[in-house]
C-alpha cells in the first residue's frame, strides 16, 4: 500500500499549498474514491474530462441562471465557499432545492460567498435536506467564515436538521438570501 | 430568508447580528433572494430510461437504500432514492405511481423490537403513504434478490419470501392494503410467478413447487414437477430473466433453462447452451450476481459472461456480456465491457441501454445497439447496487 | 455443531443430506469438532494502550459506531464496537466497567418517531446494560465532539449538551440513573467541566458562561466572564485539551489560551503562540478536527499543524505535530507525519503513544519519545473517525 | 480516473485468471481499497510487507493451533473456502468466534475445505455475529459449493442471523463441526 499511502500525502500537501480551500477535502479524499484523494489532483481533474465537476462519474452541471457561473456539482462552486455536506446538485435536488422526499430545514446557519461574476458578497443560507439517509455523493467542505457552535449561526458542524420532522441529514443546499452591504 | 428569520431564536441573536445587519434589500443586476423551502418532484410515471438501483449498502446494511437514476441523462442523471434496510426487497407498480419496499427495523437499530413492514412510497414525492405491518418477524433476508417479492394477478397481489428457515410465501391484496394468506413451500425458496394467480418455487430437490391460489389469496393447489435441473453438479441461477412470459434460468455451467410460466402449471421447457466447445474449453462461464436481463421487445437476452469458470466462480462477475436471440438461442453478439461487471439490466426503451455495475460499484451504461459505453454513473452514489431494476 | 445439528429444521433436511451423511467421529490427528457459540469478552479495565475512535460515518450517519483499538497490539487490534448513531456522543467510565452513548433513534430508521436515548454499555461485554430515555427530542446533533458529552462530581453526575437550537445542558445522576435538571445556556455551547460542581460554555459574545451546581444539579449560580476571545477575528476552537485542570484552547490563528478549571469559578489565564515569527510568514497554522491532545504525566501538549492557512483552513489537518511544554509553552519537538492527519489523541500510557487520524481515514499510531510511526490500522475500519478518546 | 479504471480491469482480469478464488472480491475491489481492487494485486501484496493478510491496515495473524496453518485475517486462510462477508478474526472476535456484545447465530450454512496441513475435508459451519452494524473490515467472498437459496443449507447470501435476538448482521466465523468422509 505504500504507493496509495505516498500518493495521498503528497496529494494532501500539494493540495494544502495549490487548492488550500479544498484541503480538508483532501484529508476526506478517501471518501471520494477510495484511498487515494484523486480528484483534488489537476491530474485527476484532466482525466476526468477536463472541467469535470472533480468528482469521477458525476457530470457538470450548470446554475441555469445568467450572472450565477460554475458547476453546483463541483466543490468550487462559488457559492458553497462555506458550506459541509453532500451537495444536493448530486442527490436530486439541486444547489437551491432539495431532493424529492427530503425536507427543508426551515433555520439554518449562514455563510457571505463572492460571485465572480459580479464580484459582489452574498448572504447564502445552507439549508440542509433531511429526513433520508446521507446521500454520501459529492462530499463537500468549505469553511470560510466558520466559527464553532458557539456561534451557532456561523456553525458548519451543526447538524442543521432541526425543526424538520426528521433530523436526518441528506444532503445541503445554498441559497441566496441576500447581498452583504459594506457594514459587512 | 422569510422563514428562515421568522424562525431565528432571539437567545441566538447575539450570535447572529450578521444577517441581521448585513441583508440589504437587493438592487437590479444582481442576483435576487431565492424561496424556502424547495423541494423536487418527479413525474408520476417514470421515463423508460430510468433505473431503479438497489443498494444494499454491505457496510451498514440496515440502512440500505434504493436509487433512482436516468442512465441516458448528460447530468443530473441521480433522480432521487428511498430507504430500504436490512435487507429489503423492492419493487415498482406499473399500474399504480406506487412502490413498495418491503424491509425491518428495530427499535434500537440494531437491537431491540423487531418490526416487518411494507411501506408504500408515492412515486411523484418519494414520501411514504402507507405502511402495512408484516407479522412473526418471519420475512427472509437475502443479498438483495427481485424474487422475494412479486406480484400475481395484474399487480392486485403482492406476495413476500418469508425465511425463518421456515420457508413460506406471505400474500397480501394490495389494493385493500390487507394480508390475505401466509402459504408453507417446505425446501423451497423464492417467488416465480406463472399464470394469472399461480407462483412456482425453486426447491432442494431439483424441482419447481407450484402453488395456485383463489381470488382471495387461498391454496388452490400445490404441487411439484418432475426434477428438472441438478443443484449437486450444476445448479441453476435463481435469478431468471423473463420474455413473453418464459422464464429463462442459466445454469453454473452454462446452460439455459427454460420454464413456460404463462400458465398456471408451469411446462419445463429446453435447454441450450451458452458458449460454443471452443469457448468451453476457455471455461466461459455465467458468473456476476445479477447475471441474465433480457429486451422483451427484440427478445434478446444478455448474459454477463468470465472466462476460466471453476466450481465457486459463480459470483464473480465477468469482462463481457453475451447476446442471445432468446427463441433460437443463437449467439447474436458479444458486448466487451469497459468496466468488470457484477450485475447488468436492459432498460425497457426502444432502442434500449444495458447497464452494469462495476467492480468500482458505479453504474456503467451502454448503448446496446452499438454496443459503445455512455457515461459511468457513481462517485459514491452507491455502496452494492448489486440489483437493477427498469423503471416502470 | 450440536446447537447446529439440533437446531436443522426437518423440513428443510431434503436441502441438507450432505451434513446428516458426511460428519464422521474425528479420528485423532485431525482438528477436532469446535464449541457454538462462542463470544469474545473484554477485560474490566482497558490497558492505557487501548483508544476509542468514534466514528460518526457521514455516508450513514443513522449507523456510527465507537471502535475499541488496541494501538500498541501487533495484531488483532480491533478489540470491538459499540452502535453510536446519529450525531451520538460518547464517554467512558474511569470509576464504573461502564461505557456511555447518548444517541437518537427513529421508529422508522430515518423517519417517524424520534427517541433520543442514554444507554450504558457493559465494558466486558459491550452489551447494553440500562438506558435513560432522554426527554423533549433536544439533544444536541453536531459532528462528534467530545463536549457535548460530560461528567460531573467525580462521574457521579453526566451532563448532556442540547441544541434546539435553544441551547441548554440536561443533568443526570447516572449513579442513581435519573435526569435531575435541564438548564438554558442562552447563546452559549458546550460543556466544560471546572471543579466539582461547575461547568463553563463558550458564548457568542466571546465570554464563558459558568453554571454553578449544587448535588441535586440545581442552579447555584451562573454568570459569565469578561470577554476574552475574538470569534470574529481570531476564534477559539471549541475543543481544549485538559492538564491538571488547566484548559488548553487553541486560536484559529496560532494562539493557545488557557483557562484555569481547577474551580468553580474559572480563570482566564494567559496566552501563547504555537508557532515563532519566521513559521508566521509560512502560516503555519492549527487545524484538523481534534487538533490538540496532551500527555498529563509529561506536561506536554500536541498539536496538528498545517502551513499556508488562511480563513477557512481550520479544519485542513496538518502534516507536523508540534509538541509543547505546556507551563511554559516552549516547544520541544516536532513530529512530521507519515501520512496527512486530521485528528490527533494520545495514550494514557507511561511510554505514550500518538494515534492520528488520517487522510485515509485509517489510524496511524506514533511512538511519542522517537516520533517514529508504529503502525497503520484500517482496512474499513472506520469510515469517518473523527474523535479519539484514551481508554479509560 | 481512467488510470484508475484501468487498474480495476487489469486486476479484476488478472485476478480472475491468476487467484481465481478471489475474484468476486476483485469485483469488490473498490470497496476493501476504494476505487482499484489493490489488495488483490501481488504487487500490492508485497508493498503490504509481504506476507500479509492482504488487506491494507490489518496485520496478519495465526490460528494459535498446531495442524491449521495459514492467516485467519486473510481471505485465503483455508477455513474461508465458502465464507461471505467479514472476517470475525478482524472484528474483536476470532476465526471461530464472535467480537465482544455480539450474539452467534445457532444455525448457519455448512461449507467443505481442505485442511492443506492434513489434506483432509473438513466440515465449516460459518456462523454469523449479530446484533451490531457491519464490522465492514476484511469484505471476503469465496463460493466453493454454494447453491442459491433453495438449498438454503447450501447458501452463502442468506442472512442467518437467525435464531438470534437480533437479525442484524455483524461478521462470519469459520468453525469446524467435522470432518467429511469418503462418502462425501
Amino acid at each position: 500500500m505504500q504507493w496509495l499511502d505516498r500518493l495521498v500525502v503528497i496529494t494532501a500537501r500539494h493540495v494544502a499549498r495549490k487548492t488550500s480551500r479544498r484541503s480538508f477535502l483532501t484529508g476526506l479524499g478517501s471518501l471520494l474514491v477510495g484511498g487515494a484523494a484523486v480528484p483534488l489532483l489537476p491530474v485527476a481533474r484532466a482525466a476526468d474530462g477536463g472541467g469535470g465537476s472533480g468528482y469521477p462519474g458525476v457530470a457538470p452541471q450548470t446554475s441555469g441562471q445568467a450572472g450565477d457561473p460554475g458547476d453546483p456539482a463541483s466543490c468550487d462552486y462559488w457559492r458553497y465557499c462555506a458550506i459541509d455536506g453532500f451537495l444536493c446538485s448530486c442527490c436530486g435536488g439541486s444547489h437551491r432545492s432539495c431532493p424529492p422526499g427530503t425536507e427543508m430545514s426551515p433555520m439554518t446557519w449562514i455563510g457571505t460567498c463572492t460571485n465572480p461574476a459580479d464580484g459582489k458578497d452574498y448572504i447564502i443560507s445552507y439549508n440542509d435536506c433531511c429526513a433520508k439517509t446521507s446521500c454520501s455523493r459529492c462530499l463537500c467542505n468549505n469553511n470560510e467564515g466558520d466559527i464553532p457552535p458557539y456561534r451557532a449561526f456561523s456553525n458548519n458542524d451543526t447538524n442543521w436538521c432541526l425543526g424538520t420532522a426528521s433530523s436526518v441529514y441528506h444532503c445541503s443546499t445554498a441559497i441566496i438570501i441576500g447581498i452583504a452591504t459594506e457594514a459587512s | 430568508m422569510r422563514c428562515w428569520s421568522a424562525l431565528l431564536p432571539n437567545i441566538l441573536l447575539p450570535g447572529v447580528l450578521i444577517p441581521a445587519m448585513v441583508i440589504a434589500p437587493l438592487a437590479r443586476a444582481e442576483l435576487s433572494a431565492e424561496p424556502i423551502p424547495v423541494v423536487e418532484k418527479l413525474p408520476a410515471v417514470y421515463p423508460a430510461t430510468w433505473v431503479y438501483a438497489h443498494d444494499s449498502n454491505f457496510f451498514s446494511l440496515v440502512d440500505g437504500k434504493v436509487v433512482i437514476v436516468d442512465v441516458a441523462a448528460k447530468n443530473r442523471n441521480y433522480k432521487g432514492s428511498l430507504p430500504a434496510g436490512q435487507f429489503a426487497s423492492f419493487l415498482a407498480s406499473s399500474k399504480r405511481p406506487e412502490l413498495y419496499v418491503a424491509e425491518t427495523v428495530y427499535s434500537r437499530r440494531v437491537r431491540g423490537e423487531r418490526t416487518d413492514l411494507l411501506t408504500i412510497y408515492d412515486k411523484e414525492n418519494l414520501t411514504p403513504i402507507d405502511e402495512i405491518i408484516l407479522p412473526g418477524g418471519k420475512r427472509g433476508q437475502f443479498v438483495t434478490h427481485k424474487n422475494t417479492l412479486q406480484f400475481l394477478d395484474d399487480e392486485r397481489l403482492l406476495l413476500v419470501f418469508n425465511f425463518t428457515p421456515a420457508a413460506s410465501v406471505l400474500v397480501i391484496d394490495i389494493e385493500q392494503r390487507r394480508i390475505l394468506n401466509d402459504i408453507p413451500i417446505a425446501g423451497c425458496a423464492m417467488i416465480y410467478p406463472s399464470g394469472k394467480l399461480s407462483f412456482g418455487s425453486l426447491c432442494s430437490d431439483n424441482t419447481m413447487l407450484v402453488t395456485q391460489l383463489d381470488k382471495n389469496g387461498q391454496v388452490k393447489k400445490q404441487a411439484r414437477t418432475k426434477p428438472f435441473f441438478h443443484a449437486d453438479d450444476d445448479p441453476l441461477f435463481a435469478k431468471p430473466a423473463m420474455i413473453d412470459g418464459i422464464a429463462y434460468y442459466p445454469s453454473f455451467k452454462g446452460m439455459i433453462q427454460t420454464v413456460d410460466m404463462r400458465t398456471e402449471e408451469p411446462v419445463i421447457g429446453p435447454g441450450w447452451a451458452l458458449s460454443r466447445p471452443a469457448e468451453q474449453q476457455q471455461n466461459w462461464r455465467p458468473g456476476g450476481w445479477q447475471i441474465i436481463t433480457a429486451d422483451e421487445d427484440s427478445g434478446r437476452l444478455f448474459v454477463l459472461m468470465h472466462q476460466d469458470g471453476f466450481d465457486g466462480s459463480h459470483k464473480n462477475g465477468g469482462s463481457e456480456v453475451w447476446v442471445y436471440d432468446a427463441v433460437t438461442g443463437k449467439r447474436i453478439d458479444k458486448i466487451t465491457l469497459k468496466h468488470w461487471g457484477v450485475s447488468i439490466q436492459a432498460t425497457r426503451h426502444d432502442d434500449p441501454y444495458l447497464v452494469v455495475t462495476n467492480g468500482d460499484m458505479n453504474l456503467d451504461v451502454y448503448h446496446i445497439e452499438s454496443g459503445q459505453w455512455q457515461r459511468t454513473i457513481g462517485g459514491r452514489a452507491f455502496e452494492t447496487p448489486f440489483i437493477l431494476h427498469a423503471a416502470h
